[in-house]
């Protein structure tokens, strides 16, 4: 059990933190990348957390297709946040 | 004849996803559907007047299935958003993309799904289905300030949602139900704070649609940016399926004191706010936004009102709603060109405006009377004032505006017919004495 | 002054949900006490809370191993119709917006060659796995919306890969409006076969087995089918849209 | 018989919509006859009967779930036959003024019907509807004319006074739990005599009384004629008419009194009612608008009849439905007489008007009759209604409203002198315009005949009135037809008459024994008055006439109720401009103002 609250909390840190680092970063696509990496941590929480529907679906929209559309749709306005 | 009210949804989803098929015909057979779903509309609310309030049960009985519950009111909203939906669409008919008519259905099945579902989380899927369909309905007229208003709507809307998903999962979290009867019953086995954040949640999150003070940061904007027809359709689909939503919340799920008060305060300022930023509004369609506003407190304040004046509230809410629903329909169709040159839109914008400002015997007096005899019983006497006040600010500016639009140019007949017909409602609506007693009956099947 | 009121604002309403969440958590028991309802079609509604009544008589009443699977498509199937329908707003949203922006004619750069080739490889068994993950939906975890989302991941990945590859819009619709079309037809005839919208009306089968659950497997198939080409066509848009 | 009469009267409004101009006009003639028909019927409760229809005396009709009690009382009989009498007459006037239907007969119709639901209303929400159809009907009537500030201040004003009733129906209901007239006990408490003010102050609003009557000079001169002389004639007396109800029939007034020891809210009734008389009178004198003057002064003789309730006294009540009765008929004959001079010559100034009199002779002489009762000239009944008065306001030792309402009188006499010479009298300004249609003479004819009558049987008025007192529990004067007897004097009709017309036979000899010429308006002095050297002056007699005491009295009077009025707005518009801040048009502002709601809401459940 003692491994189970570890892994949940260095999980939990790695996503508040990327999420944090999202707010904060000016680099538009950084931002999208290190939401992907928030939501793939916390797809596994979901599966660490005995939910592994929600962790596939989590996975491959969360990390995959959302993160896709936020590229293609920084592709074609600007990089930069001002 | 049996009246499965789920078809209230089915059908205009089936259409919905059918129309991708038939991209040639989709207009007319939009139309078609349309008026299907009107004719269903009135056959449950004559089901309703008959028998009562009516559940209907899908895949399994709850709580652990869903069902529809169809109230009187619920039943009123059903029939306003199909059968105003089909006059409506007329005023769209320019549209030929088959997408606008896909999503035109789906915002019509959506607010429908609201009003008549009789489980929570559904209610949060329909309040998904209608804001995204508005999102895109308000951006459609593809100009600038139509996509910043849609941009701020979706951007709050979302908001509102996951609050409204919060709320749901606190109460899911305490009472292991979503079924808003089964939670009711037991409400009172829940934690009393969770209970107060989950409602504080929810209230957000719908306040978001229902246009409340101060969450209602997108309407001046989102009215001002869509066509006159998508501001007709926000007008009376979404906001009033959702102001109802808030009063399934605070009626059945969460009666208490504090609540009724806490909305009666809310719907007073989101009343005085809406009258008075409303009043020195130059754009026509910006101000019929802001009256908007004030009308969806006043309708608040009626709900609220259930702790003692509970005889007047339902009615009241029930002729404000069908009152506001025609009116201001009608008005933002007037307000395509604002000029009433043919005797048509004469009659609609007068009509329309009287109903407002509560003249009779339009169905916005008999509001107006109701709500002030149910605050009079709660010797509510400073609320009444306030609504005075702004029943004043409200008939400057409506006066103002009729004289503005006076003019020789004529509308176009798609806008001047079906803005005749939804004025033609609180007409109606004030005068048939069957109406009453839809109106006195019981929300919600016995509060 | 606006961010630094922001700033506030956002402390207290995060020190607020915590404290929400810290009163859950206090207060977490599963509360069991009878019901006691007075609308008339619940009479028949069991002694027992919901989750319970979930876990014990999914496999009867459903014939799906996977109770998730059975809440999400048997219990509140109509959510699920919902929650399709709104992907499927939304994709058509997205559509309507872009409508007259689209540009195929561009020169687009290649990817490289390990991408490509690689792709190439991955490809059948992304959509193998996407096609497995919603067949399977009543028997593994899994469903129609992981599955195919799963299958949209592949199309991601080719249009990744060949910035000319090109799925043809109308046939994605079609197959989208056909899915839909089904799931809503599947819900009818338990309108017009059983009593209730959506009911099941197919023999459930041997539970366990892949025929077996009725009309869950269907209904996962063609969820399956509509997110697939759903998301799948609202990628598609993106890219294409002119800059 | 009375549902069939509501019946042909919502077919007639109905009908008038879509025929044409003639055939409305005749129409609407015929059915504004109906409620007429049915008050001679219910005569028979005065104890006279012209003809029996066996019309019922009251009736329910249910309808929305509400159920409208109507019947006829004294009281409402007595208005009726005064307001009923305008209705016939303007729509025959109507008939030469308007070129086509263009909304005026049906809302004219529905504003006929609506008055006539008011006068038989005996619960308060029935009042309350037809009140308010009358107000949106008569709205509708002056949108017609498309001027902006009339639409709006009426609009404004009739939603004021619909919303201080509806708030003094409310206090009376949460009270007694009844909204029927015959269930309402009224006890000396605050929220009754906040109720009664309210109401009062909600009638006084139709009823022009003074810090309420801005709308009323407005909307007089920017709309047609014919509805103006039902505005003026019927509309206002409606008002007092609802006063009348609620301060008497129900005993306001006796409330109000018990409940406030010293100075009770009748005496400041009849102070605003003697200042509403003075104050009009001198800016209607000042008005070169032949409409405007006759608003002013409209608002003046309703002030009278504001005195007369707010004394209370069996004389003084006797006072003032004699004035509202005398005020119905001649103030909508002037209207109409204004408008039938417009319908010839098109202007309303006084001082481009002249000589008409010689054109127009009959309108001359019906227009010269009730000048004559406007300006309470002896014998006329005019003269009688104020003469009770003043001897109410004596008697009842009202020190400071006595020689108001007499200064007011005389002031009367200014102002008539001006329509008389101005637009009558004079050199001819109009050669080649000819008499009014014979339709709009007769209408006038129609109306000036009750004051002919009246001028000779004082006594027929009373017995209309002490029918209607007694309903309220008033007694009536001692009167015979011919004289009335008060404990101060006993007014004689035919004495004065026969006096005046002794006196009048010498002066007419000397008129006729002299040749005499017609001073032409520009052969004139300039009355002490320079003018300036790039003033645009018109040289008619009646232009700036009262210059030199306008000069004296404008500065008190200029910035008056209307600037007061102004001020609300332009606050109104300031808090306006700046809540509308709160919309700044940024997201995150209205994503903070979302959790800003989140937190209230749920600390206020929380912690309080």
């Amino acid at each position: 059990m003692i491994e189970f609250t570890i892994i949940a909390w260095v999980m939990s840190f790695l996503a508040i933190a990327s999420a944090l680092y999202a707010i904060k970063t000016k680099d538009l696509l950084s931002a999208a990348i290190s939401m992907g990496i928030a939501s793939l941590v916390v797809s596994i929480m979901f599966l660490l957390l005995q939910a592994p529907d929600v962790a596939i679906t989590e996975a491959s929209i969360g990390a995959g297709l959302t993160m896709a559309v936020f590229i293609y749709a920084i592709g074609k306005t600007e990089r930069w946040e001002e | 004849m049996v009246v499965h009210a789920v078809l209230l949804i089915a059908i205009p989803l089936l259409s919905a996803f059918l129309i991708p098929l038939i991209r040639k015909i989709s207009k007319w057979f939009t139309i078609s559907i349309l008026t299907l779903n009107s004719i269903f509309s009135i056959l449950v609310l004559f089901e309703v007047y008959n028998k009562g309030m009516i559940y209907e049960i899908i895949a399994f009985s709850p709580p652990v299935g869903i069902y529809l519950a169809i109230d009187n009111l619920s039943a009123l909203l059903a029939l306003i958003i199909n059968v105003f939906g089909a006059i409506n669409f007329v005023s769209t008919l320019k549209e030929k993309s088959f997408k606008f008519h896909m999503l035109y259905l789906l915002a019509i099945a959506g607010s429908t799904g609201i009003v008549i579902t009789g489980d929570i989380f559904n209610m949060f899927v329909f309040f998904e289905i209608t804001a995204v369909a508005s999102y895109a309905l308000v951006a459609s007229k593809k100009s600038e300030k139509a996509v910043e208003g849609a941009i701020k709507y979706m951007i709050l809307g979302s908001l509102g949602s996951t609050f409204i998903l919060m709320g749901i999962a606190l109460i899911y979290s305490q009472m292991k139900s979503l079924n808003i009867y089964d939670i009711a019953n037991r409400i009172s086995m829940m934690n009393e704070n969770i209970k107060w954040i989950s409602f504080a949640f929810l209230l957000t999150g719908i306040g978001v649609e229902a246009e409340l003070f101060p969450l209602n940061g997108w309407v001046p904007d989102v009215y001002e940016g869509a066509s006159s027809g998508i501001a007709s359709l926000l007008s009376f689909g979404p906001s009033k399926a959702a102001i109802y939503a808030i009063a399934r919340l605070l009626i059945v799920i969460f009666p208490s004191m504090h609540t009724y008060e806490i909305a009666l305060w809310i719907g007073v300022a989101t009343l005085l706010m809406g009258e008075i930023a409303a009043f020195m509004q130059t754009d026509a369609k910006r101000m019929l936004a802001y009256s908007s506003i004030g009308q969806m407190g006043l309708i608040l304040i009626a709900f609220s009102l259930v702790s003692q004046g509970i005889r007047y509230s339902i009615p009241a809410s029930f002729f404000l709603i069908v009152s506001h629903a025609s009116a201001k329909s009608s008005l933002f169709l007037l307000s395509h060109k604002n000029k009433m040159g043919s005797a048509l839109t004469k009659y609609g914008g007068i009509t329309a405006v009287l109903s407002l400002i509560g003249m009779p015997p339009l169905a916005g007096f008999w509001g107006k009377w109701y709500l002030f005899l149910g605050a009079a019983s709660e010797k509510l006497w400073l609320v009444i004032i306030l609504i005075f006040f702004s029943g004043i600010i409200e008939a400057a500016y409506f006066a103002r505006y009729l004289h503005r639009s006076i003019g020789e140019e004529k509308m176009e007949a798609s806008y001047a017919y079906p803005m005749a017909v939804l004025s033609t409602f609180s007409l109606a609506f004030g005068l048939l004495p069957f109406i009453y007693k839809m109106a006195n009956m019981h929300l919600l099947g016995g509060v | 002054m606006r961010k630094q009121a922001s700033v506030v604002i956002t402390v207290i309403f995060f020190l607020s949900l915590t404290f929400a969440f810290y009163q859950i958590s206090s207060s977490y028991n599963y509360m069991e006490n009878k019901y006691d309802y007075t609308n008339p079609i619940n009479e028949s509604s069991a002694n027992e809370s919901v989750p319970q009544h979930y876990i014990k008589d999914t496999k009867n009443e459903t014939g799906a191993i996977n109770v998730v699977t059975a809440i999400v498509v048997e219990y509140r199937g109509f959510d699920t119709l919902g929650e399709v329908t709104v992907l499927f707003t939304a994709a058509t949203g997205v559509g309507f917006l872009l409508y007259n922006l689209y540009s195929r004619k561009k020169n687009k750069r290649e990817a490289n060659l390990i991408l490509r080739e690689g792709s190439k490889i991955v490809l059948p068994f992304a959509l193998l796995t996407g096609a497995y993950i919603f067949i399977h939906g009543h028997l593994t975890p899994g469903g129609g919306f992981p599955g195919g989302s799963v299958i949209a991941s592949g199309f991601l990945l080719m249009m990744l890969s060949y910035p000319k590859f090109f799925m043809n819009e109308k046939r994605l619709s079609v197959l989208e409006s056909l899915a839909g079309i089904t799931f809503v037809l599947i819900g009818l005839f338990g309108l017009i076969f059983a009593t209730y919208f959506l009911q099941n009306y197919l023999n459930l089968g041997n539970v366990g087995y892949l025929i077996s659950a009725g009309i869950i497997p269907l209904i996962y198939i063609a969820v399956g089918f509509k997110v697939g080409s759903e998301l799948a066509s609202v990628i598609q848009n993106l890219k294409e849209v002119q800059e | 018989m009375l549902d069939i009469i509501i019946a042909e009267l919502l077919l007639a409004i109905l009908i008038t919509f879509f025929v044409g101009k003639k055939l409305a006009a005749i129409i609407a003639f015929f059915i504004s006859l109906l409620p007429l028909v049915a008050l001679l019927d219910w005569a028979s409760m005065y104890g006279f009967k012209f003809i029996s229809f066996g019309i019922e005396k009251s009736m329910n009709i249910a309808i929305s779930g509400i159920t409208l009690h109507l019947a006829i009382t004294p009281l409402s009989w007595f208005f009726g036959i005064m307001i009923f009498s305008l209705f016939p007459a303007i729509m025959l006037f109507s008939y030469s003024f308007y070129d086509k239907n263009d909304g005026f007969y049906p809302f004219m119709l529905l504003a006929l019907f609506s008055s006539f639901g008011i006068l038989l209303a005996r619960d308060m929400l029935t009042l309350f509807l037809f009140w308010e159809m009358m107000s949106w009907s008569s709205f509708i009537l002056i949108y017609r004319n498309k001027d902006k500030e009339a639409t709006i201040i009426y609009l404004v004003f009739s939603t004021l006074s619909a919303f201080l009733i509806i708030f003094g129906i409310l206090l009376l209901y949460s009270q007694n739990n009844s909204l029927l007239f015959s269930e309402i006990n009224l006890t000396p408490n605050l929220e009754t005599v906040v109720a009664i003010i309210s109401m009062i102050s909600g009638f006084a609003v139709k009823a022009a009384l003074m810090p309420l009557h801005v709308w009323a000079p407005v909307v007089y001169s920017k709309s047609d004629e014919p509805f103006v002389a039902f505005l003026a004639g019927g509309l206002s007396k409606l008002g007092y008419y609802g006063m009348f109800l609620f301060m008497f029939s129900l005993p306001g007034a006796k409330i109000m009194e018990e409940y406030f020891s010293h100075i009770s809210p009748n005496y400041i009734l009849a102070v605003i009612g003697a200042l509403s008389a003075f104050i009009a009178t001198i800016i209607a004198f000042m008005q070169d608008d032949i409409r405007k003057l006759l608003a002013y002064s409209s608002i003046g003789q309703l002030g009278y009849i504001a005195v007369g309730l707010g004394i209370g006294s069996q004389l003084a009540i006797t006072g003032a439905l004699f004035q509202a009765f005398n005020h119905a008929f001649f103030k909508a004959v002037l209207f109409l007489a204004a408008g039938a001079v417009a319908y010839r010559t098109g202007k309303w100034k006084i001082s481009e008007l002249g000589g008409v009199a010689y054109k127009m002779p009959i309108t001359f002489t019906i227009a010269l009759l009730s000048i004559f009762t406007l300006a309470a000239i002896p014998i006329t009944s005019g003269f009688a209604a104020k003469w009770l008065l003043y001897e109410a306001a004596i008697k009842a030792k009202y020190i400071f409203v006595a020689p108001i309402m007499l200064i007011a009188g005389v002031g009367a006499f200014l102002y008539s002198f001006r329509i008389l010479y101005g637009v009558f009298l004079g050199g001819n300004n109009h050669p080649d315009i000819k008499e009014a249609p014979k339709s709009m003479l007769a209408a006038m004819f129609v109306l000036v005949l009750p004051m002919i009558i009246f001028v000779i049987f004082p006594g027929y008025a009373l017995d209309m009135m002490s029918r209607a007192l007694s309903d309220a529990g008033i007694a009536s004067i001692p009167h015979t037809v011919f004289t009335i007897k008060t404990s101060l004097a006993s007014y004689n009709a035919i004495a004065v008459l026969i006096t005046l017309i002794a006196a009048l036979i010498p002066a007419f000899l000397i008129y006729k024994s002299k040749p005499h010429r017609i001073v032409d308006f520009k052969d004139n002095y300039l009355a002490g008055e320079i003018p300036s050297k790039y003033e645009n002056i018109s040289m008619h007699a009646a232009h700036n006439f009262y210059k030199p005491v306008e000069d004296v009295m404008k500065p008190y009077f200029e910035p008056g109720t209307i600037e007061y009025y102004k001020g609300i707005y332009k606050g109104l518009a300031i808090l306006s401009n700046t809540l509308r801040k709160v919309y700044t048009g940024f997201t995150q502002d209205y994503a903070i103002y979302v959790a800003i709601f989140l937190l209230t809401v749920m600390g206020w459940l929380i912690w309080l």
